[in-house]
């Protein structure tokens, strides 16, 4: 129940909350998807791109910085494209040295390389904001309607349902251990390594044995329900013609940011 | 908040499209196996078990033990998974954790979730299991050993198949990516063994039946053994040759037209992201048929709208 | 029909249409463990039964045979139907069992989706289901609750959206395993009042003995799996050496 | 220290060598969460201290500062000694901190190594960790489970073993958060005889008002972050209006 703060919904009224799950996720998708056949070098399109993400940041209410934010994320992930600064042939455009080696980084290095670091950053931040305007319930529901197999679905659907049970467990029994982390004056505390290894094993499989005993209480509790291996819901959304226009909308605008950044 | 234990999980914009597709293409097969083997196995049972395992798993990533100045060994899960709930079944949390995982923290993109699931999902798994079960009938001694290495290895398998795509996807270079990946997770690989070793060692100690002859974890057929043992064999020999020979493999990607000819120096940069369909006749027709789906899309959504209710 | 009294004095209520009957129930646990030796126990219609014992005695392993997850030897009927395969779906509506941990019972992501789960398995056409849902929701008093997830809810709210689950289902009898357990002193008030108002026959196993003498005209005593009282709260509460012979205490 | 009361007529007890000194605490978690608003509290040596107050009113949070798992802003002094990063070691030897859940408290497979991880953590020689395992366990008389997995201790059992985990450090104050929730009668009077009969500082928070009532000469009263009352157990009971302003009830 205290790791609410997993939950990256914004509860709000806006346009963008009320659209059909699944119209948000196939834009968020197709966003991305352009982001990745944008050439290197497209400034004009990841501008455009850039001000697709503000507006729809404005039409949800979160303010136009919302995702902007928190989009920094996958910024360490960048340090595995760094290479490229210095491996594409090009100008020089600047180097440096740390101990013997030498680093010139070369224009054509630098472009690529910030033109990955822009394509991830859009599709962080459009990612960002379907999770802000979604719940993650309607989220499996527009993922199940789009013919993702229902057994995936529905174990998502646990994972979620029990992610909040099972995290607060993590953290009692880390807490438990760090509460017991004592130390005596003048003897190093802490064990050995192998030890400290075979503890936090221990708490993996405690957990394990846990979370194992407790689906068979949920099998129990579906079973005396009337589950007797068929899961049934309820549909509760439907495509209104808003949520047409919409989709079609943003396709056609994500296509034009795609034509401006191949002339 | 939440912590990403293993820094595999590959953001959107780092892969190519192509490699995007490819890779997406393969883990939904191998999950659609996956999906019809389990249901076979398990029944009835399998949906509250499996997502609860899946939200196990998720939670046990939380679970850390510091080791020195301040770093600490975590759990990744896949050979965990696979070891106590057989091949399939393992694959099939890992899968729905990896998808939590990007879906609702971003911590790996969307488009390039299938190469996501397939290096730390599935691969993790099928290694994990395979040498595990090479082991499943010895000693209690023997069969933790293995699968720490088991474990280990999964995780190097992993890092090898993320420095491939990365490298595929001209993102990074193969002399600097595959040592880079591998060194950091030979150690993280450590971490891995000593806590699914210590898990399963817990395991065998207060439900030892859920790891007995009878258990999903003993059905799985003896073809495990194989594909985790080439795969793992591959890591071994490829990981070297890579980071020695990289011009080899560079040449190979290129006559597979994975690689633009940017590498050798000259040509489009494009090359690199967009090799199939960047600047060549094939891509010029590809890009026109994008067109016409888009433009046929966009008219369909409109005339499906008008016909809604409002 | 022997009840083994500790004090042979109880005598269990006569009554018409019983609505549950058990007579001389065996089970075994698959590691061997036996958890119960002939019990037999009769509900009537409307009675509000307190089944109290200690840690161990077999009060959720009987539980889980009033509806059919688990089958000993002995017979179990529920308004008259023995349970069998057949009949399993439907004794399964009649017999609403709530489990100790809301958060077992309570596995869907939204309110509504877990109310939901036992009418749509029962096969109800939407509009029912929706109807259903509406009522036991108000029933519990959870109304705004619909489309909230479960997981933001607190121990007190999870445990009245666990009985509403099942009341969704229109049972006849409802089981309740320790419904009190780890509640504040207000939430079990609340608890205390919904019990009360709910027109519906009642078992419940509860360590609170509060609880019991406030809620219960009758109270069944179970130990080592087996009944070992069953008569009014009032002289059960009263009789201080069956009490400390099982573990009990007077509130 | 001003303490706010409901009702200004408790004072809180006079004493030497207070063992535990809080300070005006203010505490809100990351999601901004404010769940302390100004604690101010002080244990003598040898007080056992009942902390009681609805769901969410920061019993919990107070008991995690008592070690220096949480830090808000304010003063937290153990033995005299203010909690800083440097002595976190030694306060977390001095503070038995045990949880309500059992199960977050034992996480090694058997009962020895559980009640071992604090000596063992502390770098103690293994002759010395053997001793003070044995002692712990005979203190909460639990000698024979030495060998035996906690996976299977029933939950009074485990209990008893969560509360040696700490005992084995030699703690100079014990922190109880709700250790009889869940307990059937007899664990529950087992473990009123155990915490009687411990002679070591402790606070304890409860919703069980008749343990308190039992078991506690002084009672704190925590509401909304803050201590609402502190003073005689027989008193606070009696006092009616408070009880009712912070939804308790008297046993
Ligand atoms: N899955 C199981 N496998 C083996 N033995 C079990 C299982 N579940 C329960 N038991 C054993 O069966 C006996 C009866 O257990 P049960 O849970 O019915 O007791 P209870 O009266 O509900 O106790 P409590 O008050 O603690 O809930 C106990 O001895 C218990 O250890
Ligand atoms: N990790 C957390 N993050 C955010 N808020 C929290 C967290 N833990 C507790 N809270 C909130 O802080 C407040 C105090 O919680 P705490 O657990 O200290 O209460 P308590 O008095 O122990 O209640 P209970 O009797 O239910 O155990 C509550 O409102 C709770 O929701
Ligand atoms: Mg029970
Ligand atoms: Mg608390």
């Amino acid at each position: 129940m205290h790791f609410d703060a997993f939950d990256r919904y914004h509860e709000k009224e806006s346009f963008v909350h009320r659209l059909d799950p699944r119209v948000k996720v196939v834009v968020t998708i197709v966003f991305i998807i352009s982001n990745a056949l944008l050439p290197d070098g497209a400034w004009l399109a990841f501008v455009l791109a850039w001000l697709f993400l503000l507006m729809a940041n404005l039409l949800s209410r979160l303010g136009v910085a919302y995702t902007f934010k928190r989009s920094l994320v996958a910024l360490p992930f960048a340090l595995i494209a760094i290479t490229v600064l210095f491996s594409i042939p090009g100008k020089p455009v600047g180097s440096f040295s740390i101990a013997m080696w030498n680093f010139v980084i070369t224009d054509a290095g630098l472009l690529r390389f910030v033109s990955i670091l822009i394509r991830s950053w859009l599709s962080v931040q459009i990612a960002l904001l379907l999770v802000a305007v979604t719940r993650f319930p309607d989220l499996i529901h527009a993922f199940e309607h789009l013919r993702v197999p229902a057994i995936l679905t529905t174990i998502v659907a646990f994972l979620y349902r029990y992610l909040f049970v099972l995290t607060d467990e993590v953290f009692r029994l880390l807490r438990a251990r760090e509460s017991r982390s004592a130390g005596t004056a003048g003897k190093r505390p802490g064990g050995g390594v192998l030890w400290r290894a075979r503890v936090a094993g221990n708490m993996a499989g405690q957990l394990f044995l846990r979370s194992y005993e407790r689906s068979d209480r949920i099998y129990n509790a579906m079973l005396s329900r009337g589950y007797t291996g068929h899961l049934y819901t309820l549909n509760p959304h439907e495509m209104k013609s808003r949520d047409y226009y919409v989709t079609a909308f943003a396709i056609a605008i994500i296509f034009i940011v795609q034509m401006i950044g191949r002339l | 908040m939440h912590y990403s234990p293993v820094p595999m999980h590959i953001p959107d914009g780092f892969l190519s499209l192509v490699v995007s597709v490819i890779c997406w293409i393969t883990s939904a097969s191998i999950i659609g196996l996956a999906i019809s083997k389990t249901n076979k196995a398990l029944g009835e049972r399998q949906i509250p078990l499996m997502g609860i395992m899946a939200a196990f798993i998720f939670a046990a990533q939380m679970i850390n033990f510091p080791v020195a100045g301040g770093t600490s060994g975590h759990l990744l899960g896949g050979a965990l998974a696979a070891i106590v709930l057989g091949p399939w079944a393992g694959m099939l949390v890992m899968t729905a954790v990896i998808a939590v995982q990007g879906l609702l923290f971003q911590d790996g993109g969307l488009l390039v979730m299938g190469a996501n699931i397939l290096n730390m999902g599935l691969l993790t798994a099928a290694v994990g299991y395979g040498l595990y079960r090479s082991a499943s009938i010895r000693s209690n001694k023997i069969k933790l050993g293995v699968a720490g290495i088991a474990a280990w290895l999964s995780v190097m398998t992993g890092a090898l198949l993320t420095s491939l795509e990365l490298w595929l996807s001209g993102t990074s270079q193969l002399q600097v990516v595959i040592p880079a990946m591998l060194g950091v997770h030979a150690l993280i690989g450590l971490g891995e063994a000593m806590i699914t070793v210590s898990a399963l060692a817990f395991i065998l100690r207060t439900r030892p039946d859920l790891l007995g002859e009878e258990s999903e974890s003993a059905k799985g057929g003896g073809g495990w053994i194989w594909v985790g043992g080439l795969i793992a064999l591959a890591v071994v020999l490829f990981s070297p040759l890579a980071s020695t020979d990289p011009d080899g493999l560079n040449r190979v990607a290129a006559d597979l037209g994975f690689l633009g000819n940017a590498q050798s120096g000259a040509g489009p940069l494009a090359g690199y992201t967009l090799p199939f369909l960047a600047f060549t006749s094939l891509g010029k027709i590809g890009a026109g048929i994008i067109g016409i789906i888009v433009v046929g899309a966009v008219i369909l959504l409109v005339g499906r709208g008008m016909k809604a209710k409002a | 029909m022997p009840i083994s009294h500790a004090t042979p004095s109880f005598v269990a209520p006569e009554c018409e249409g019983d609505v549950l009957q058990v007579r001389d129930l065996h089970f075994s646990y698959p590691d061997g463990h036996a958890a119960l030796h002939g019990v037999s126990l009769k509900l009537c219609n409307g009675d509000k039964v307190a089944l109290v014992g200690p840690n161990g005695a077999g009060k959720s392993t009987l539980m889980l045979h009033l509806n059919g997850i688990l089958g000993g030897h002995g017979e179990v009927e529920i308004g008259g139907q023995r349970i069998t395969r057949d009949n399993l779906p439907s004794i399964r509506a009649m017999v609403g069992l709530v489990f100790q941990n809301p958060d077992d019972q309570l596995f869907s992501p939204t309110v509504f989706e877990d109310v939901a789960f036992g009418p749509l398995h029962m096969g109800l056409p939407e509009a029912d289901v929706r109807a259903r849902v509406t009522s036991a929701l108000e029933a519990v008093r959870m109304s705004a609750y619909k489309d909230r997830l479960s997981h933001h809810l607190s121990v007190g709210e999870k445990k009245r959206i666990a009985i509403a689950t099942v009341l969704s289902m229109n049972p006849s009898i409802l089981v309740l395993d320790e419904p009190s357990a780890g509640l504040d002193p207000r939430a079990r008030r609340t608890l205390i009042n919904l019990l009360r108002e709910l027109p519906i026959t009642m078992l419940v196993s509860t360590h609170d003995m509060a609880l019991v003498k406030e809620l219960f005209p009758r109270t069944i005593v179970m130990d080592e799996g087996r009944v070992v009282a069953d008569g009014l709260t009032m002289e059960i509460l009263e009789d201080a050496e069956l009490l400390t012979a099982h573990g009990l205490e007077k509130p």
